[in-house]
């Protein structure tokens, strides 16, 4: 598999781990969440047959974390970004 | 015997006469031949035996789609089981023998199956072998496996050396055919970077088998001229003897080149180079392969696909018969008479379906020596030159799991619509059967995929060539026959067994497949898929279309096992990892252990030593009497700096460092987010912006990524900044009553008094008059201890320095095991403790989970089940026998209890002979441990035959106050 | 005790090849300093090294040099300045002249640098680096794994590397490189 | 048709003419009692189970494909019970026993062959975590010896135990262990199944579920509505997809797993070898090829093929262990799409909709499981209890914090 690396281009994923659903961004402030919050966050992910959004971490080259959007059908990757900057989007800061 | 059966012509080096030996006979060939065409060429017929029946196998294809001519090539350790006498290159001293037979070749014992095979249908074992039930592994299996499987491995280890390697292009072209040589020329004019793969050690395909022009030559000069242009042009990389095996993710293929099995010696060199190539299109030229008809006994010697016949006239210069029948559905069988004809080659019939004309059944043994016609006569032929069609090579098209689609008119499956990402196919992969059609589509297809990559340059033109005639029928069996037909030859499935597979409800192409094992021989059934499913249409009553065909899966053709583990073997198989004072180790007698990839030293044996428990225990006892040293640089040490590094680490321990103070070292406790433990280590406040954290050796690459995970995707505005510095600091424990004594001797002005350098201080400091390091006052095993670093390339200078500085103490060097003893006596949990099942409440550390804080896994840590009154927490353990040693693994039974799980109390985690105490103690996990001190327990170990009692005790057997470590 | 003085000593000693017309050489003399880019301190950074040593700030998969020192970037906030420097204070050197605008680390020990030069060069490469090197240009870097050992390549020339790689395992990384110039001369 | 020696023989003698289906195709009857979707093993063997242990008698089991398409169409064939875990060991140990009495039970040899299975270790941690799981699996009633080193090298001399980069430093041994025809089981247990008026359809995908207010009435599928008094979900590999259907989220992730297998050999490996260290295992067919494997891939995916990197990294592990395969050719690769949960231990349970049960999460070791999961499932659809064996895989075990943990990695499907 080739995963497009926003910043360094095409790259073997065979430098990447896979850590899974991009949900794992969205992790609930312990303090304020419920504890059902909690379990859904740490058990309960995505499984799409179709266009999946994950995590990977390119261990093997720049230490970046990117959200990769792929197809679990075709395997097809449709768009990657660094997980750093989808996280702000998604309003995550300090 | 002096090649009988040689002619003229061909593609041959008269000039260079190579000796081979068959069977322990030896025979000559020509530079060019392969051992097929060399074994024909002296006549050679019987060449092995079939799987199930032990049929006589003859030669039956020219290539890698041969399902009969398996041999076992080389000898000794170097043997290759299976392998296919038609795609093997001949040099000179190759050795082959013949395989699958018990006896001679010609006298095969195991024939008897052949009698036997009314009994031996499709699935036949499916419905025997029951009774009695003991029998199975006893009797009928052994029988079943005596009989299994076809070549034998060399029980030695693979003597070559194999390779990887990864290559990058713009279009890969797979096959050398015309097709393929003419996109491939077309796309290197563009200036794309083209690499040609072909698995022939020829490049033009069927050019060379056949007698066509191209372009006003004959075809195989043409194809020799085009590699020629191609060869010169440095965009190109043409790769002969290269098998395109899988389509992948992305445009990434694996190939694999065979770059030394065609020379007597390797030299050394890798025998076979595994690549993966990453290419921007693939153009999938790899042709088409012939298929048979089902007619009686249509499985001997001597009958052979038409093409095949073709080939070893034309391009090997082999006469495969004296008198050849032709039997065929289509045009291509009509040509091969007119081949031989050219050749010389008497052409005993031309027997043709389309006018109604069939073969019902052959004559001969070991060979074939005539044919009998549907009309009842008989026509003497040493060879049947057999054609049923020609089946496009669509296999690649299928990796991604297309389906092929049926064409009735070339009556074959062609690539169907989803092809792999970035692949186009053309020629008689595409189902496009003529040759100046081929060529046409071969370069229309490249310079198209040149105009899509944006490639700037003309393709020229395409070569020129004439359409031959091409009339294929669905012409599959010869009907009423009362002789057996078969379909896979390998395998020895007939059209009887497909019927019956049908009958029984086996009737998807999956459980046809399954049932009957059609197509899943080393040939994966390449000249018999199309047979079968069209038979098994027939009996349907349906369609091809509605059958379906099962989709191929890689390899193409089978790949050694070697080639895909590469270089990875024996002691290359993983890096290894060294510490900066392993020379001086091994130095000193130190036995080594694998700590993941590190090498660590385990114990240093001393003169007189006997075992390695007396080492251990001197080690041991001597930290405790005066002072030890220990290699610690393989715990992992991440460097962590900003602002917001210590509410950074605040989140990512379960206990508190938010008011670390700088200059203190605190012990930190790891959680996953479901609040399980996962690692544990200290980390130094060396500065207001920066950290020092010490990961376990095992997860320092695991905590690293969960930290930059946390850094970049859960806070991605705290200003906190990671970089592993495991490899770039020598580090060394320094522990015992003497370590501060010793460590005044090495440490330049620092005053190391218990007030002014108190337990868990850190500082930066020097050694021996000025090189960098850094001290920790942290102990793993309850003593006075310190950790002292120094940059890496100080460690070996280090280690002599600080042993020598230790002699007025009789410091030791101490290793991995006497550290484990040190830690199990003093109640320190380590990798045996914490699982990644365990809890900190398990661990005894639930005092340690913040309150007061939201920290990963802190929140799930609360859970029921893990929270438990009558959960497992950990206690140490001796035997009430104190001569007793103890066994990790063994689990605790409450006395008088029965032994089993449902009273399973708990298991030992951690055992070690103590010398402080002069008794085995352990570690483990027990339900209410806590609260059962003083309790006894049985420690139950029937593995290793030990059933004993043990007393539970407080998990510090040593010190449990904590005074020498604070002195 | 003035008598013992602590000697630095190169990860392999020093090691020098010659197979066939091409050299992998240890390049013990060079220091390694990461820089990490303190958040929202890109600005400060960059004007200190143009200042300090006349460095742009590189962009992914490209050094930028300054004589014989060079950077090259190593993720999205870190770089690595790779320079001749002999004695253990590299990362003092570095942190005088950012004054405070970067966070540095001594990463001198933590690698082994192989000096790779040769007519066979690439074709050894090909087998061990999917990176595609031959369209890598001069100057330009890239990190990926090398018969499983992670390593970074810096192209200095049209049959030069810089191979960059953990010392603790240097002694595989060493056979791994032989190795694939054995395998092609 | 009952199958024996003699029925081959006299079938043999009047040209095979006389074989009857194995099975019905019926079309689906409006309604049953109980509703099995999906014709792999685990639902051939649930509906076997239904018919013959409890005695109900209007089963169907709908399967999308051909019957045994389901990952017991493509597995490693291993069958053990070496498990660690209380959750765990006594189920497997259960599905074992089945294993052992099964052909006699079903009339159709399967070819349950135990010749043993070995897991190497290579560190002392390593060998005492055999240990307690050797000790663990003797207190669940099985077979469990701890070898040493010396012993390993006599029983597989073939192994590298000289210049291994992880010399071999002892093995946990399971004799009953072994490898099945994996086939031939599914075909077994649906004849079985038919013989006692099962109607297994094939070609009838569910489409969809009729649930109103809370209850599950039956199921939409390509051969129209089929009502149900309980409907069993038996997917894996598409238990998310079916779930959903029912507007369920399940602690699950698709995954592939490729598996291998080389050209036919004579017989060198007895039974299955198993190293850890090198993620490869393999065993040795009754036709001759070496069935080997690995890690899954890691990455989510419903397509069943995978890449190349683990592909290599098997071969890696089996030319490091046992070097005298090199010149074995592999033949063939395939990839099956397993449930892997999020502990990586099953679920056999009720769900939140009444009449609708749920039998997933497999992971990669589904096949063994066959017989006690169809056994535990059937005992749980026709009783309403869960079996002694399989009280621990429940749906909610997560919020209790009640995990079955085995590998001790967490919440991460894809390294379990």
């Amino acid at each position: 598999m080739i995963i497009n690396h926003p910043l360094l281009g095409p790259r073997d994923s065979a430098e990447f781990v896979v850590l899974g659903d991009a949900c794992l961004i969205d992790r609930p402030d312990g303090m304020n969440a419920t504890f059902e919050e909690l379990h859904d966050y740490a058990y309960v992910r995505d499984n799409p047959a179709g266009e999946h959004r994950e995590l990977w971490y390119h261990e093997q080259g720049d230490r970046s974390w990117l959200v990769v959007t792929r197809s679990t059908l075709t395997h097809e990757v449709i768009k990657v970004d660094l997980a750093r900057d989808v996280a702000r989007a998604r309003g995550r800061s300090r | 015997m002096t090649q009988a059966m040689r002619i003229e012509g061909g593609m041959i080096d008269r000039e260079r006469t190579l000796a081979f030996s068959w069977n322990g006979r030896w025979m000559t060939g020509y530079q060019g031949d392969t051992l097929a065409s060399a074994l024909l060429a002296n006549g050679e017929r019987l060449v092995g035996r079939s799987f199930k029946y032990h049929r006589p196998r003859g030669i039956f294809s020219s290539g890698s789609e041969e399902p009969s001519a398996l041999v076992q090539l080389r000898d000794g350790a170097a043997q290759e089981p299976n392998t296919r006498a038609t795609t093997v290159e001949l040099f000179d001293g190759l050795i082959a023998t013949s395989q699958n037979h018990r006896g001679p070749l010609a006298f095969d014992l195991m024939a008897v199956n052949d009698l036997l095979s009314p009994f031996l249908s499709a699935g036949f074992y499916y419905k025997t072998f029951m009774w009695p039930k003991a029998f199975w592994e006893r009797v009928y299996e052994p029988l079943i496996r005596a009989s299994a499987g076809l070549g034998r491995l060399p029980m030695q280890p693979d003597p070559d050396a194999y390779d990887h390697g990864f290559l990058h292009c713009d279009l890969l072209v797979v096959g050398a055919g015309p097709a393929g040589l003419s996109a491939a020329l077309a796309a290197s004019r563009t200036g794309l970077r083209v690499i040609l793969a072909d698995e022939d050690f020829v490049p033009g395909g069927r050019l060379n088998a056949e007698t066509h022009e191209v372009d006003g030559q004959a075809g195989a000069d043409w194809a020799a001229a085009a590699t020629a242009e191609l060869t010169a042009s440095d965009r190109v990389r043409l790769m002969t003897r290269t098998t395109v095996f899988g389509a992948f993710d992305h445009g990434t293929y694996g190939a694999l080149e065979r770059r030394t099995d065609h020379l007597a010696d390797a030299e050394g060199r890798p025998r076979q180079v595994l690549w993966r190539i990453y290419s921007r299109r693939a153009l999938l030229a790899a042709g088409a392969t012939e298929r048979s008809i089902a007619f009686g006994n249509n499985d001997r010697p001597g009958i052979m696909l038409a093409g095949a016949v073709r080939a070893y006239a034309n391009r090997f210069g082999v006469a495969p018969g004296r008198n050849v029948a032709v039997f065929t559905n289509n045009d291509d069988g009509l040509r091969t008479a007119e081949d031989l004809g050219g050749k010389g080659i008497e052409v005993s019939a031309v027997v043709d379906a389309r006018r109604g004309n069939v073969v019902v059944d052959t004559i001969g043994r070991g060979g074939i020596r005539a044919i009998r016609l549907g009309d009842g006569r008989r026509v003497e032929a040493d060879c049947l030159a057999v054609s049923g069609g020609w089946s496009p090579n669509v296999h690649l098209t299928c990796h991604h799991r297309g389906r092929p689609a049926w064409n009735a008119e070339i009556v074959g499956f062609v690539p169907g619509g989803e092809l792999p990402p970035g692949m186009c196919v053309a020629g008689a992969a595409n189902g496009t059967m003529t040759l100046a059609a081929t060529i046409r589509e071969g370069h229309e297809a490249a310079a198209g995929l040149a105009e899509d990559l944006g490639a700037k340059g003309s393709p020229g033109t395409p070569a020129k060539a004439v359409d031959e005639g091409f009339a294929a029928s669905p012409f599959w069996q010869v009907t009423g026959l009362r002789k057996r037909a078969w379909v896979d030859l390998q395998n020895d499935v007939t059209t009887k067994d497909v019927r019956q597979s049908h009958q029984e409800g086996f009737r998807s192409v999956e459980h046809l497949k399954r049932y009957t094992t059609l197509g899943m021989a080393t040939d994966q059934g390449r000249t018999a898929n199309v047979l079968g499913l069209a038979l098994m249409a027939e009996a349907a009553g349906k369609s091809i279309e509605e059958t379906g065909t099962t989709i191929f899966r890689p390899p193409y053709t089978p790949v050694a096992i070697g080639a895909f583990g590469g270089r990875a073997r024996g002691r290359h198989f993983r890096p290894f990892r060294l510490t900066p004072s392993h020379k001086w180790a091994e130095e000193n007698g130190a036995d080594f252990v694998e700590a993941g990839m590190w090498l660590r030293a385990q114990w240093f044996r001393q003169p007189g030593e006997k075992g390695w428990r007396d080492s251990v225990d001197r080690e041991a006892s001597q930290v405790r009497r005066s002072v030890g040293v220990c290699d610690v640089t393989t715990l992992g040490k991440i460097d962590i700096q900003g602002r917001d590094a210590a509410e950074f680490l605040n989140r990512v321990y379960a206990n508190a460092f938010l008011k670390l103070p700088v200059g203190k070292v605190r012990y930190g406790l790891m959680l996953r987010e479901d609040g399980i433990c996962y690692d544990d280590g200290t980390t130094a406040r060396l500065a207001e912006t920066r950290f020092v954290m010490t990961t376990t050796t095992a997860n320092a690459v695991l905590v690293f990524r969960n930290l930059e995970f946390a850094r970049q995707c859960l806070w991605p505005d705290l200003d906190v900044h990671l970089i592993s510095t495991t490899d770039g600091w020598a580090q060394f424990a320094v522990a015992g009553p003497n370590s501060r004594a010793l460590l005044s001797k090495v440490v330049d002005d620092l005053d190391l008094s218990n007030d002014a350098f108190p337990f868990m201080a850190c500082a930066e400091c020097s050694v021996f008059g000025g090189t960098p390091a850094r001290l920790f006052r942290i102990s793993f095993s309850g003593e006075l201890a310190y950790e002292i670093a120094v940059p890496a390339r100080y460690g070996d200078s280090m280690i002599r320095a600080l042993m020598k500085a230790g002699e007025a103490f009789d410091a030791v060097p101490y290793g991995t095991e006497a550290l484990g003893v040190l830690r199990i006596e003093k109640g320190h949990v380590a990798g045996n403790e914490i699982t990644g099942q365990t809890t900190a409440r398990m661990l005894g550390l639930g005092g340690m989970l913040s309150r007061s804080k939201d920290a990963i896994g802190l929140k799930l840590s609360g859970r029921e089940a893990m929270n438990a009154d009558d959960g497992m927490c950990l206690a140490g353990f001796r035997p009430v026998d104190r001569s007793v040693i103890l066994t990790a693994g063994a689990h605790f039974l409450n006395t008088g209890d029965p032994a089993d799980m449902a009273h399973d109390q708990g298991w030992m985690t951690s055992v070690a002979y103590s010398p402080e105490l002069g008794t085995s103690v352990g570690l483990g996990f027990l339900k209410r441990g806590k609260e059962r001190i003083g309790e006894t327990v049985r420690a139950y170990s029937p593995v290793r035959d030990q059933d004993i009692l043990v007393e539970v005790c407080s998990p510090h057997h040593v010190d449990p106050d904590g005074v020498r470590q604070r002195g | 005790m003035a008598e013992i003085t602590l000697e630095a000593a190169p990860v392999l000693g020093g090691t020098s090849l010659e197979l066939s017309g091409n050299r992998i050489v240890e390049r013990g003399d060079l220091a390694i300093v990461s820089i990490a880019t303190p958040l929202g301190g890109g600005e400060a950074l960059a004007e200190a090294l143009r200042t300090g040593w006349s460095l742009d700030v590189p962009e992914p998969t490209r050094s930028s040099l300054d004589g014989t020192v060079r950077a090259i970037r190593t993720s999205p906030d870190q770089m690595m300045l790779i320079f001749p420097h002999a004695t253990p204070d590299a990362e003092a050197v570095v942190q005088e002249r950012l004054g405070g605008t970067g966070y540095t680390t001594d990463q001198t020990d933590s690698w082994i640098v192989l000096e790779v030069t040769g007519p066979d060069t690439l074709s050894a490469m090909e087998r061990i680096c999917p990176l595609d090197l031959p369209s890598l240009e001069i100057g330009g870097t890239g990190r990926t794994v090398m018969e499983h050992i992670g390593a970074m390549a810096i192209r200095t020339g049209d049959d030069a590397f810089l191979l960059l790689s953990a010392s603790s395992s240097a002694g595989s990384f060493l056979h791994a490189v032989e190795t694939s110039f054995r395998h092609v001369t | 048709m009952r199958y024996s020696a003699l029925r081959i023989l006299k079938e043999g003698l009047t040209g095979n003419r006389g074989w009857q289906p194995a099975w019905r195709e019926p079309e689906p009857k409006p309604e049953y009692d109980i509703v099995i979707i999906g014709g792999g093993g685990h639902g051939l063997s649930t509906a076997y189970y239904l018919a013959k242990e409890f005695g109900e008698r209007k089963v169907a089991v709908l399967e999308k494909g051909w019957l045994g398409s389901g990952n017991v169409g493509r597995n490693t064939t291993i069958i053990r019970s070496n498990y660690l875990l209380e959750g765990n060991q006594p189920f497997y140990e259960f599905s074992l026993k089945l294993w052992e009495g099964l052909e006699q039970d079903f009339n159709y040899n399967a070819m349950v062959s135990q010749r043993g299975i070995l897991n190497l270790c290579h560190s002392d941690p390593q060998r005492d975590a055999f240990v307690r799981r050797g000790n663990a699996m003797r207190l669940s009633g099985a077979d469990s010896v701890i070898l040493g080193p010396d012993e390993v090298r006599r029983m597989c001399p073939y192994l590298d135990h000289e210049s291994a980069r992880f010399p071999i430093t002892g093995a946990l041994w399971q004799p009953r262990g072994g490898t099945v025809r994996h086939d031939a089981v599914a075909w077994g247990y649906a004849r079985g199944a038919d013989q006692r008026g099962v109607d297994i359809i094939q070609n009838c995908e569910v489409t969809g579920f009729d649930i109103r207010d809370g209850r599950c009435l039956g199921v939409e599928t390509a051969k129209g509505p089929i009502k149900a008094r309980k409907v069993a979900m038996c997917v894996a590999g598409s238990s998310s997809r079916v779930a959903a259907l029912a507007g369920m989220r399940l602690p699950i992730e698709s995954h592939v797993l490729q598996a291998f297998v080389s050209e036919g050999l004579k017989p060198v490996l007895p039974g299955v070898i198993t190293f850890g260290a090198g993620h490869f295992y393999v065993s040795q067919s009754d036709k001759g090829g070496l069935v080997f494997g690995g890690d899954i891939d890691g990455y989510n995916t419903y397509a069943q093929r995978g890449n190349l990197p683990v592909v290599e990294d098997v071969c890696e592990g089996g030319m490091a262990i046992m070097p005298m395969i090199g010149r074995a050719r592999l033949l063939r690769m395939w990839g099956g799409v397993m449930d892997m949960s999020m502990d990586g231990s099953p679920f056999i349970d009720r769900t939140h909709v009444e009449g609708l049960y749920l039998n997933a999460g497999w992971c990669y070791g589904g096949f063994k499981a066959t017989p006690a999961s169809g056994y535990c499932y059937a005992h749980l659809l026709a009783t309403g209890q869960s079996h002694e064996t399989a009280r621990s895989f429940r749906l909610d075990r997560f919020r209790l914090g009640a995990m079955i943990d085995e590998k001790g990695v967490g919440a991460q499907p894809n390294l379990h």
